[in-house]
């Protein structure tokens, strides 16, 4: 709902995301930010900022598939991996710029969701939601029995920097305008889709796939797009988390890696863009204060004892995810237009 | 693991008070001060040995600093860093040590650093040093990662060969290695001794090599095949969990094949999980590091010293062996560096360079580690490798052999 | 035996459902509520029998009083044990089921077995059709078997009261009668019910009392044959003409007045 | 011969012990119809609470496992008042989430509680195994096999033939409707948790029994997984034949294929019989076919 | 074989065959041996008790049910055995019974998914909001307002439809239907739970609709009512089979149908 005041005179300007001046304005003053926050904060920031947004492409893919058109997808690090790899092979083997190997990375990514989206045709429900973590697996097992001449086995691959015209991408800075441009194409890309005829397939799907069906909609290659276009989210993600890291290894992409993307989306909210990337910036917060203080806590409460204050960090992420859960289960986003359209009809209960 | 968590905890909290109380008033007299990034997983898969391993190598930077440091004007600080055992954590907590500390070098755990920093390292000229084996994914020239220890299949091949010549005879010397798919570098360990074996048929004949899951559901038919295929030495170098799981597969076949540990999951944790060391009689620990055994050695008089007078409260156990092998190499480094270029401007480049321009020898190490002599060539000392095996003896660890010759194993 | 005084529902602690409705119903007796779509019937029965929560709404004022017991906001397995059984609207058969297993997840407060028995066969002789289904999955049965089902469900737990939503919702006419008689005989029997239909000619059939909510408010009751003479109830709800004729659906105008009651 | 026999019978009897820790998910699901994420968290739970009262609290083995039932059940109680009562009401699909975050929650409280360190766990079952010949089979993992039988046999038929398995039946089909009825959903939900405790626990004897206990017990539940689906989520009697097909086929592999290929198909096989099954019976083996109208 | 079908299509005698459909499921056998047609711009209506398959009719012409015997056709080309998607691709909308609308959507939100299946833009275009895309959004919302106002559903235009009554949810529900621009509708039920008025109403946007586009419209209906005033032919059924057919007029009198259904 709008607030009084604002209404549309065109339908393009109905579909407009950003809607009111407020938002404009933070929008712009956030952007503002973001492009000049590496001549504010420290690199430790910026670091954490370059994990946020790769977290955030990866989160808002699975927002698509899991939030959008209710798909719950445990593969999500297993497609972030592909991606990752088919990043590094590229770059290391061919020497392809990385205008090309993201997006190609992407791709691969993509081709492999689509894969398990396909069983989508037959598998329905919880079933198809768990044959993602299959792509976890299979995942692994490819990566360290095929020929190690292909995907590095066990041994990983070692990437190249991305590298625009001499310039090499290399240090937190340079890697934060890369994951920036990129994250900020993605995330207004998400924006697009989730507005287009897809999106609304995509929630038609999630709210009732027999409805969806008889309005035209094919319920089976609608799921396996949201696997697709989640995935190739995800591929996009792991290409940068390639070049940030410039070393891929099977490991770092393990379900347990999934189940911190679903957390995310979780805690901002099932079915919001924004929401996916509230959910990033709260996990991620979390977890970089378990880093950045428990030393500090370990060290001043001895009578705590260290290992003891560490652990206890693993309840708060823990505890945390399960307190949204059950004191917000749609997540902040919902609370936040609960707020919002009270406000807006307020004084009126109705 | 095997000690009383709580005893090396506080090992841990009074190193890190004395190292806090030491360097304090230090910081007066000595005229440079350099920064060390202490890498440490207290909330990960490792935190259970982790305060035991910081306690090691917190005592032994005391200890440096009180002595040596102060002789050359010199205090080293250290700060630990929680990296959760994730690259994610590692490669958003870098950008923050290198400002806030300007490191001049790194002490590091496991993996996730590795995997996070190779690339970042030579960019940032700062080197790594770790506790454990090297991995042959690692074995790279010009490397800023360094390890004092060969990588695993050294350390397997090396205690297969002196198996062998314990036996006697002319044939090959059969035995079974047991992987897992969980981590790459449980697969990494299996391929190097895989291609070991494949280059010396006379000498080694690997008869099985068995992936399995880290927590094995049952391993009595594959340890049957293993006595059916009449291996003679199992090689474990995984985790704590298999090697109970072989070993009760063994029992179960009533078969008594000796079982080769690493040092991460050695004869005390193994013993431990087991529920009695006296369970793991005849069987081996080997690494190129000290045996944390009863006998009275160097490194046992070291570690007494660090106990008695730098407050360690850690057992006297493999795991602080780790820790204090490290901290011992990673400052003798650092001292080599100091006495090549003064006291005063050194960087982590220097370090670096000092690393290959000298031998670190066993004694600058108070025996915890063989003579260290590292080329460019590779991220571990080439030459002059040796293994040290350990074994259960009436229940007790003892010390079976020091200074095992470790043959040349080609790069896989 | 219920009695509704001043009750409001708020729905996500934002929308106002229902404003103050009050209602009485005696024992034995059949009162019906009615009213166009939308205007808080429904509501009403969820707020009686606990089930609001589930759509996230709760009884913000008011209260609700089942044979002296308070019961606005208790947990619907409660409201049940408290003797008011709620048939739901839409047919909510477990599909999976058997119809006998339906029926005997009706009666799984039955303390014995004897008694269970007894219950059933009580059940198949007042609604024989269900005895010859009883082995039939309920997810295949028609709309009227599955509402005859959902009757004998209800009746398995002996409820004091039961309180049922548009029994007639899309049955054909031979089907609303039949169910209309089932219900005519439970009346007999004693028991008391409280009519939530749109079908306001089939439900003054059976009611005794009856009352019209617009707009979450009450805004008419009275004796169900007195309301039946009712000239608005007839126009609005059984689609009569003040003449008493029934006017072709092809006649009516695109363009009228509404006459709506003060809501 | 004998060996590909045995490896067969040792593949099965593993299976069954899949099988029992996949009943923990059936349950869940069949009472509420809710699938839990956290089972591998619930092994590792019970795991620590029967290492907890023999080696800790140095009871006897007659004593310490009902107790330790007795504890796990309290657990699970605890897990379900705490996490999904509150969560009545809303979507069956929220729950579902409650239960990835319940398994990040879990593993820290695990860590906080028992610490970090690899123990030992006690002996249960003899660790001498049963010869049959040439044929050894492991002890542990026959009487566990049993149990499996025994408690799917059980649990089956109160699913399906008593009032009390009905009423959870019910719960599982529709919360509102049941609710309705006068069902207690949470009752039902609480009992259905209960029941995963202490199944998990049980899982987690006979998984552990004579070996150590670490948090990676826990992969037990992701390797339970393909059971469950594969026999179809409401079905508690096909998970024996599930468990059996699907164990066969892992030591099959394991010690057959494995060598020759070098590496571990046999953790990924299950996972490929069940995407096979699956795409052939949606719903598994034995689970519900849907029943959609409009 | 190619050449007969784009004969029919150009000339489409019937718009919709179904042809000795037998189907049968959980051991009930719901259709046996149904042959209807629907002809040009005509309204035809489909009754019979509970259970005679009417719905089932439905289904089985929607694709979403494959008869185990029999065809069904659509002008002139069999369908039988697509996929639900496919069929509502050659021009068949339906509206449901109850209502099958996306609830946490709004009304504009739900109309735009009917039309899903007419845009042509893909996914790479939504990603980069480009030219074509926009458009495309704009000619097909402004499609979108269009059956807003026909429909008389300006003022909740931007309301979620959860939170409709069910009156307004049925007329969106029908709206979302017209959006796919169909050759041909099916409804089932419309007038189930609705009062006089908002039957009123719905029968008048009903004969509007088919004055508007002059699509034939398949009618399931049990107000005998509504079907007697708006049918130009009647098709009765009774447990699986066609037991009359014929002008209002005369099924009202048919003795069969009688019997069977109006009681």
């Amino acid at each position: 709902m709008d607030p009084s005041g604002i209404f549309s005179t065109s339908y393009r300007s109905d579909r407009r995301v950003v809607r009111t001046r407020w938002q404009a304005l933070a929008l712009v003053v956030f952007m503002a930010l973001m492009l000049a926050a590496p001549y504010l904060v420290s690199g430790r920031i910026i670091a954490i900022l370059n994990m946020m947004l790769i977290s955030a492409v990866i989160a808002v893919g699975l927002q698509i598939c899991t939030g959008y058109a209710g798909q719950i997808n445990l593969g999500q690090a297993a497609f972030m991996g592909v991606g990752a790899y088919t990043a590094s092979i590229l770059a290391s083997k061919t020497g392809l710029t990385f205008l090309l190997t993201i997006p190609l990375a992407g791709i691969s990514a993509a081709l492999f969701g689509f894969l398990f989206g396909l069983t989508a045709a037959r598998i329905k429900g919880f079933y198809l939601a768990l044959t993602t973590i299959a792509a976890q697996f299979i995942f692994h097992f490819a990566v360290l029995n095929l020929p190690s001449s292909w995907m590095g086995g066990s041994n990983g691959i070692t990437v190249p920097p991305a590298e625009l015209l001499g310039l090499r991408f290399v240090g937190e800075t340079s890697q934060f305008y890369l994951n920036l441009a990129v994250a900020a194409i993605m995330i207004a890309g998400a924006f697009g889709i989730v507005r287009s005829r897809f999106g609304r397939a995509f929630v038609a799907v999630r709210d009732d796939d027999v409805a969806a069906g008889i309005m035209g909609i094919n319920v089976a290659a609608t799921k396996a797009n949201a696997f697709l276009i989640g995935a190739f989210y995800a591929g996009v993600g792991g290409a940068l988390w390639a070049y940030l890291i410039r070393f891929v290894g099977v490991d770092q992409f393990t379900l347990f890696h999934s189940i911190f993307f679903v957390a995310m989306i979780i805690v901002g909210g099932m079915g919001s863009i924004v929401g996916a990337l509230v959910g990033v910036f709260v996990i991620r917060i979390i977890q970089e204060i378990i880093a950045t203080v428990g030393p500090n806590i370990a060290e001043s409460v001895s009578f705590l004892g260290g290992d003891i204050v560490f652990a206890g960090m693993n309840v708060v992420l823990g505890g945390v995810i399960a307190m949204f859960m059950i004191l917000e289960p749609k997540g902040l986003m919902h609370r936040w237009n609960i707020l919002k359209s009270s406000y807006r009809i307020w004084p009126f209960p109705y | 693991m095997t000690y009383q968590t709580k005893r090396g905890l506080r090992g841990f909290l009074a190193a890190g008070a004395m190292a806090v109380a030491a360097t304090m008033p230090l910081k007066a007299k000595a005229e440079e001060i350099y920064n060390l990034a202490l890498l440490s997983d207290f909330s990960g898969p490792y935190a259970d040995i982790m305060p035991i391993l910081a306690g090691g190598r917190e005592a032994v930077f005391t200890w440096w600093n009180e002595t040596r440091g102060q002789d050359l004007g010199v205090t080293l600080n250290y700060k630990n860093y929680e990296t959760r055992y994730d690259a994610a954590q590692v490669a958003s907590l870098w950008p923050g040590i290198k400002s806030e500390l300007d490191p001049i070098a790194v002490v590091g755990l496991g993996g996730p650093d590795v995997a996070a920093l190779s690339e970042r390292l030579p960019e940032d000229k700062i080197p790594m040093f770790m506790a454990t084996a090297a991995y042959g994914f690692a074995w790279q020239p010009d490397a800023w990662i360094f390890n004092p220890r060969p990588t695993y299949s050294h350390e397997s091949a090396g205690f297969l060969n002196w198996m062998r010549e314990q036996r006697g005879g002319d044939e090959p010397f059969k035995v079974a290695i047991l992987a897992s798919e969980a981590s790459p570098a449980y697969v990494d360990m299996a391929k190097g001794l895989e291609l070991y074996a494949e280059e010396h048929p006379k000498e080694i004949d690997l008869v099985e090599v068995i992936y399995t899951e880290v927590q094995p559901t049952d391993l009595t038919g594959q340890m049957r095949r293993v006595v059916r295929a009449g291996a003679e030495a199992l090689i474990i170098q995984t985790n704590t969990s298999i090697v109970v799981a072989a070993k009760r597969g063994l029992q179960a076949n009533g078969a008594n094949i000796p079982i080769m540990m690493s040092s991460h999951n050695g004869l005390p944790a193994s013993g431990a999980a087991l529920g009695g060391l006296e369970q793991l009689e005849g069987d081996f620990e080997a690494y190129g590091m000290a045996i944390a055994a009863d006998e009275d050695t160097p490194a046992r008089q070291f570690y007494e010293t660090l106990v008695t007078e730098y407050g360690l409260e850690a057992p006297w156990n493999v795991v602080t062996a780790m820790g204090v092998s490290q901290g011992l190499y990673t400052v003798t480094v650092i001292q080599h560096a100091i006495e090549a270029n003064g006291a005063e401007g050194l960087t982590g480049e220097k370090v670096r360079e000092a690393l290959f321009a000298q031998t670190i020898t066993t004694e600058e190490t108070h025996g915890f580690l063989p003579s260290l002599t590292f080329t460019p060539e590779a991220p571990f000392p080439l030459e002059g490798l040796k293994v040290n095996v350990g074994t259960v003896k009436n229940g007790k660890i003892t010390i079976e052999a020091t200074g095992v010759d470790i043959p040349e194993v080609k790069k896989w | 035996m219920l009695e509704l005084n001043n009750v409001e529902v708020t729905y996500s602690d934002v929308i106002l459902a229902l404003k103050g409705v009050s209602m009485t119903v005696q024992e034995g007796q059949c009162v019906a509520l009615l009213g166009g779509n939308g205007a808080g019937k429904s509501t009403t029965l969820k707020a009686i029998s606990g089930t609001l929560k589930s759509e996230d709404g709760n009884v913000s004022a008011g209260s609700i009083i089942l044979d002296g017991t308070p019961v606005q906001n208790m947990e619907a397995s409660k409201v049940v044990k408290n003797g008011l059984i709620h048939v739901m609207e839409g047919r909510r058969v477990l599909r999976h089921l058997t119809s006998e297993q339906n029926l005997i997840v009706g009666g799984h407060m039955v303390p014995n077995a004897a008694e269970l028995k007894t219950r059933l066969d009580h059940v198949y002789t007042l609604i024989p059709r269900l005895a010859d289904l009883r082995n039939r999955t309920a997810g295949f049965m028609s709309g009227g078997e599955q509402q005859l089902l959902l009757i004998g469900r209800a009746m398995m737990a002996k409820p004091k009261i039961i309180a049922i939503d548009e029994p007639s919702l899309g049955l054909a006419p031979m089907m609303i009668r039949d169910v209309y008689d089932v219900l005519k005989q439970l009346k007999s029997e004693g028991t008391t019910f409280f009519l939530v239909e749109q079908n306001s000619a089939a439900a003054l059939s059976i009611a005794d009392y009856a009352y019209v909510m617009e707009n979450g408010r009450i805004v008419m009751d009275g004796p169900a044959d007195k309301l039946a003479d009712n000239e608005d109830i007839k126009e609005f709800y059984l689609g009569v003409t003040a003449s008493g004729e029934r006017k072709s659906y092809r006649d009516i105008k695109h363009y009228r007045r509404r006459k709506r009651w003060l809501g | 011969m004998v060996y590909f026999i045995n490896d067969i019978i040792t593949g099965a009897l593993i299976g069954l012990l899949y099988a029992l820790v996949a009943m923990g998910f059936v349950v869940i699901y069949r009472a509420s119809k809710v699938f839990n994420f956290a089972q591998g968290e619930l092994v590792i739970i019970g795991g620590f609470i029967v290492w907890f009262t023999t080696m800790q609290a140095g009871l006897s083995l007659w004593l310490s496992i009902p107790l330790s039932l007795v504890l796990a059940g309290l657990v699970g109680y605890a897990i379900e008042r705490t996490f999904l009562t509150k969560l009545i009401g809303e979507s069956v699909f929220s729950m579902v989430m409650v239960t990835v975050g319940l398994l990040i929650l879990l593993r820290g409280l695990v860590l906080l509680v028992f610490g970090p360190a690899v123990r030992p766990f006690p002996i249960i079952f003899p660790l001498k195994p049963l010869f049959v010949g040439d044929m050894l089979i492991p002890m542990n993992l026959l009487i566990g096999g049993i149990i499996t039988i025994v408690a799917a046999v059980g649990l089956s038929w109160f699913f399906n033939r008593t009032r009390s398995g009905l009423r959870m039946t019910a719960v599982a089909e529709d919360h509102v409707v049941a609710s309705s009825m006068g069902i207690s959903v949470k009752g039902s939900i609480a009992f259905a948790w209960v029941l995963g405790a202490i199944l998990s626990t049980i899982g987690a004897m006979i998984f552990l029994s004579g070996k150590s206990l670490t948090f990676l017990a826990s992969d037990i539940g992701f390797a339970a997984l393909p059971v469950a689906l594969f026999a179809g989520l409401e079905s508690i009697g096909g998970l024996i034949l599930a468990g059996v097909i699907i164990g066969v086929a892992q030591s099959l592999t394991t010690n057959y294929l494995d060598p020759l290929i070098g590496g571990s198909l046999g953790s990924v096989v299950p996972y490929i019989i069940m995407l096979a099954i699956l795409l052939i019976r949606p719903t598994g083996l034995f689970g519900w076919r849907t029943i959609e109208r409009v | 074989m190619c050449l007969v079908m784009t004969l029919d299509a150009g000339h489409a005698s019937t718009p919709l065959a179904v042809r000795g459909a037998t189907l049968k499921f959980g051991g009930v056998t719901a259709l046996n041996d149904v042959s209807i047609s629907v002809n040009d711009d005509e309204l035809l209506a489909i009754i019979g008790p509970n259970g005679a398959g009417k719905t089932s009719f439905l289904n089985v012409t929607a694709g979403f049910y494959r008869p185990q015997k029999g065809h069904v056709e659509i002008s002139g080309q069999n369908v039988t055995g697509l996929r639900v998607d496919q069929i509502a691709r050659r021009g068949v909308a339906r509206t449901f019974q109850g209502t099958h609308l996306f609830a946490g959507q709004t009304v504009v939100e739900n109309i735009m998914i009917g039309r899903h299946m007419l845009m042509k833009s893909n996914v790479v275009q939504a990603f980069f909001q480009f030219g074509p895309v926009m458009r495309e959004e704009s000619e097909h919302r402004e499609a979108a307002e269009e059956i807003i106002d026909f429909l008389e559903i300006e003022a909740i235009r931007n309301r979620p439809v959860g939170t409709l009554g069910y009156g307004l949810r049925k007329r969106v529900d029908l709206g979302r239907a017209l959006a796919q621009e169909p050759s041909i509708l099916l409804m089932d039920e419309p007038m189930a739970g609705m009062n006089s008025e908002e039957k009123e109403d719905l029968a008048r946007f009903i004969l509007d609709v088919r004055e508007a586009r002059k699509i034939p419209v398949v009618l399931v209906e049990h107000d005998m009512g509504v079907v007697m005033d708006l049918a130009d032919r009647i098709v009765v059924l009774d447990f699986g089979r066609v037991i009359a057919e014929g002008t209002p007029e005369e099924i009202q009198k048919d003795p069969a149908v009688i019997k069977a259904y109006l009681g």
